[in-house]
């Protein structure tokens, strides 16, 4: 038995492990450094309707236990994706997970409906972290209603089961996740980045082009631990956690909190052999926990002992 | 082929004031080939700092499988750098990029390497390159001063070295354009490594050569994933055509891309 | 001249650094390692109208560049802040900044009200981060119109100039900060801990007893200079700004960010020295920038160059 | 008086299975009175790990301002101090907290020392302070197993020493209580120091000797100025008192406090 299989809506996942959107590109370079089939799914990077070059650079900064990016969407567009990286992706045995972007609901619906029909791709991730043109930029994840109207309105279209992928920069995340939970989403993924700022000490301007850009890695961790946590007792649907996952024992506690599966973003740039590592030390942590199959280890934070031996039955 | 090995110090010293020149030894260097690529190197196994820093390959030792660096310890990774001593080791990823094209049958002809402070480093193995292929090479290096001023002595042993340093206080006072400017050489090749208003000059006088620049851009992966590096292509009507200077650079033609 | 003194709404500091609330007790540790006069102000540990046990332990946790703590607030009353911890206080050259909390607007009013009348408090500090009980828990600082409401009423009590510290856990802070400013505020404060969870890897339980906590500590600090950044040029009210300080380097990252003066938290646990040393490296480090005057500093980042030369004249 | 120092680390070994014994040379043991006081770490320049870790006092060598401690490297801050080597500078922060009180008087009378795991240590220098007030000192010290057992032969020295292991592997199977409950020792005043269902099963049984505890808890400042360590009185109707572990403990008269 594979004790790290794993099950979810459109997904059948060798394992829970999976990179992060916009951290592993389609997925080329890091194929020149391991076999991509190793790994339970991808999420390729952000796809919009047409190509997009991006914020100017600096894009990156480094902060305590952190980084923060503002890329700004660089991709090929909708027709590159379908035509070049998505073909290319399936000379792999590897679920993808296609990120999808917009700046208007018709941007997101026409993705949706076009990269859901491509063979490999086997579920969507709506990112809604981005903003908004017609409601003057106000991220869609940082507003219920409008989040769960995107949501239901890329399902209606949406060949594959659609996942959400919530902002961290909200007051009330259950409230966003509920609502796209109703909007008819399949699955969440958390989180995104969190907004931040660094700036330079010599010219005392942001460091980055776009001046604030997305936190991420382990400086990110607790609070992505909370919000899923906070998530995973109040919906039916699953979700896969993300957020400076750079260790096995990270792994564990985002199952611990709630997640059923676990993208790596940052660390892949810190080691490239992040992922196929935490995939080949995981078993050995069950060993020492003591449990049998990695899903065991879903919301034990808040499970009580009694939910735990019912849902092992 | 990209490899990420824990490589073994054998050398680091203070060669000029915060320059320290690192020599690293493991089986990585038998995949560097050109001159001009870069390693990226994590300095703490831990969080602090977190990202990994892209240092030039400035002198591949394939008989000894080892290679050097130079660096200037400024922030808080070189720094911790240059804290390491011999036998420690470090986490470098690499070689990465594409380095400076040596061409062929360039037998008897003149090379221009024009460097500007820690963009000297990379020059290093190049000219020993083209003096393999028997090319004629002209150094013009560039320093802040002084004590800053590194390898000048080493490549007067390879071919003709001019300096410049800003105060003056070695070789022409001022910058490399200068020198440039005052010696009028003749050249069939120009490369360049240095601060972009360094390669901005270089443009605007030689852009109608045989040139290759080397670009500097913050980095995340350093192998072309993840779009941090990216600069614009010259020229480009649709403005939507791009670069990684990690993964299709650091080294571009001249006029290629937008500095 | 004094080139680190600092006026604001009721505070003239000897120099812009101060330790946060609930970082320093009410001094009297610290006074046992420095002289306490030495600072620009403190800012003493939260007082409710009654006394507060606080939260069960364990109470801290560390997180990757931060720490989460779940206090809870504890803290001997009103009365006997007032009877004993403000007069023993007055024995140092310092103003104080009082933090107020409650759980409800009367609490908050009733404390306000009575400690803006002890002579070395120069200025109150609204921790509005605190669950509301008549809202069923949801912050006073996460709510705008509930935020403004209860600052116009500290206001129309209190016998000093009144601080809102925010609450980083919101999506919109400039929202949150001009509806304070409505209220009447004379300042902000910024930012309160994010809220975050560390779980055990042993037991898969929250590490804290309180189950979640507030997350501090430099992995917080680009969160704060994103915030402070964003706010201090949508308000006509001075911040006094926190978040990760360590260093001297960061308070001057948080002077261009737009603040007019900084507080440091969690680094009094990591170097109990750090305020002192922190105030004896800004002046060189101000000659390095090549400023005479720290204030010269506030907004550096978004202000243009002619903005700079204005405010400087 | 509470002092903050960069003490030279003059030993460092591991004397049992992930257990370290380091001694570290500095002013600021001239500040040490109490056994049983603690000192709180800094392990690291950096942010990696932030905190502070609090370890106990174990031996003070006044007479060459050197001090012992002896810790379990478990989590990432004490792996890292284990990584240290003689020479290197450690930042500590102490002597903090109230250790076991050494009551006058009590010459020929009897002491029972209870340790428990990384509990032991602080027993040292408080069983060397009460031979030296003449008083008779016996030691029972409880363990994992064998591996990870430590200074019984040191104990021994100083007084009758059992030791319990829970897999037996050293001494009687068991925990110290099956000792204590077997052998029913007298003595006039009881110290303990170990995990807390150690000190539970003391107070069960001893809640009317003289006796103290010594008590851990996740800390933060370490000088009582964050409230994080903080216990409950017992007995207070009002369930208002408090005492803070790291500065009015680590120690307290038995039933004090909340366990
Ligand atoms: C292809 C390439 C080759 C390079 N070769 C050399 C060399 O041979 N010798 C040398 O001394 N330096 C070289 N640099 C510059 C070197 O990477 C930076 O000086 C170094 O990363 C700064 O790190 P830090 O820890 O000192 O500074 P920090 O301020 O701590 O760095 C913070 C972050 O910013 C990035 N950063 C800061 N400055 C630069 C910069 N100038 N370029 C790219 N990233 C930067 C860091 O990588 C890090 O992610 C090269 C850069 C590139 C892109
Ligand atoms: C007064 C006192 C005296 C102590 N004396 C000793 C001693 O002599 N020898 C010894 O080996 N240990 C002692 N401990 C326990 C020691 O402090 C912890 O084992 C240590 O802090 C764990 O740090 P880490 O880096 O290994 O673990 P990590 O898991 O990295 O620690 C994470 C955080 O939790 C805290 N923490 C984890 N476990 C404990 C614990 N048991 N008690 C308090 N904080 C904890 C750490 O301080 C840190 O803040 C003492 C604790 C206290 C409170
Ligand atoms: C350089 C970079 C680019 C990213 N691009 C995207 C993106 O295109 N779409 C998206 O949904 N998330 C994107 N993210 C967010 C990550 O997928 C992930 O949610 C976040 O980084 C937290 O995980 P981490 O801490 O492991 O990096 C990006 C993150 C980084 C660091
Ligand atoms: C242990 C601890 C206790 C705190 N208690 C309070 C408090 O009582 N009132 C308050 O407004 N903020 C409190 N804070 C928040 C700090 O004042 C500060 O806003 C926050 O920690 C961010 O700064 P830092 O990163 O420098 O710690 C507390 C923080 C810590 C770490
Ligand atoms: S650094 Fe990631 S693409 Fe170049
Ligand atoms: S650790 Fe801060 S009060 Fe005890």
């Amino acid at each position: 038995m594979n004790r790290l299989g794993i099950e979810l809506p459109g997904l059948k996942l060798k394992n829970p492990i999976m990179p992060a959107s916009g951290c592993f590109g389609f997925g080329r370079e890091f194929s020149q450094l391991y076999d991509l089939s190793k790994l339970g799914a991808i999420m390729i990077k952000a796809t919009t309707l047409t190509s997009r070059f991006g914020n100017p650079t600096p894009r990156v900064a480094e902060t305590s236990g952190g980084m923060l990016n503002a890329i700004g969407l660089q991709n090929p567009g909708l027709k590159k994706v379908m035509d070049e990286e998505l073909p290319w992706l399936e000379q792999y045995d590897v679920p993808i997970i296609a990120n999808v972007a917009g700046s208007m609901t018709e941007d997101y619906v026409e993705v949706a409906k076009q990269i859901s029909t491509a063979p490999n791709v086997h579920a969507l991730e709506l990112n809604i972290s981005c903003p908004n043109v017609k409601t003057g930029g106000i991220a869609f994840g940082t507003a219920p209603e409008i989040a769960k109207e995107l949501t239901s309105r890329v399902k209606e279209v949406s060949s594959a089961p659609v996942y959400v992928k919530l902002s961290p920069n909200v007051a009330n995340i259950v409230e966003m996740a509920q609502a796209v939970e109703e909007g008819g989403a399949d699955g969440l993924t958390m989180i995104n980045t969190l907004l931040g700022m660094r700036l330079d000490l010599k010219t005392g301007r942001p460091i980055l082009a776009n001046k604030s850009g997305g936190l991420s890695g382990p400086a990110i961790k607790p609070v992505s631990i909370r919000m899923i946590y906070e998530v995973s007792q109040k919906v039916g649907i699953p979700i896969i956690g993300m957020g400076g996952v750079q260790t096995a024992q990270d792994v564990i506690e985002y199952f611990y909190a709630g997640a059923s599966a676990v993208a790596v973003g940052t660390a892949n740039f810190v080691d490239p052999f992040i992922c196929p590592s935490i995939i080949d030390e995981l078993p050995s942590l069950l060993d020492e926990i003591g449990v049998n199959h990695i899903s065991d280890l879903t919301g034990r934070s808040w499970k009580t002992d009694d939910q735990k031996a019912y849902h092992r039955a | 082929m990209i490899k990420q090995e824990k490589m073994t110090i054998t050398c680091q010293r203070e060669i000029a004031a915060s320059i320290y020149e690192l020599t690293l030894e493991g089986q990585l260097v038998d995949q560097m080939v050109e001159p001009g690529q870069f390693v990226h190197l994590r300095v703490s196994e831990g969080i602090d700092p977190l990202l990994r820093r892209p240092i030039s390959i400035s002198k591949i030792h394939s008989d000894r499988q080892a290679f050097t660096m130079i660096y200037r310890a400024e922030g808080k990774g070189t720094q911790l750098l240059s804290e390491k001593q011999i036998g420690d080791k470090v986490d470098v990823l690499g070689p990465l990029g594409h380095g400076f094209p040596i061409e062929k049958n360039m037998k008897g002809k003149k090379a221009l390497l024009v460097g500007g402070g820690i963009g000297v480093p990379p020059l290093y193995e190049l000219s020993h390159r083209l003096l393999e292929g028997d090319m004629d090479v002209v150094h013009v290096l560039g320093f802040q001063n002084e004590s800053s001023a590194f390898y000048i002595d080493q490549f007067s042993q390879l071919g003709d070295t001019y300096a410049a340093s800003v105060d003056g206080t070695v070789g022409t006072k001022g910058f490399v354009t200068n020198i440039l400017d005052q010696l009028k050489f003749d050249f069939d090749v120009l490369y360049a490594c240095g601060p972009t208003p360094m390669l901005k000059a270089l443009e605007e006088r030689f852009r109608d050569k045989r040139a290759y620049l080397s670009l500097e851009q913050r980095m995340g992966c350093g192998i072309g994933a993840c779009f941090a590096c990216v600069c614009a292509v010259k020229d480009d009507p649709e403005q939507s055509a791009y670069r990684k200077v990690c993964s299709d650079g650091p080294v571009f033609p001249i006029g290629e891309v937008v500095l």
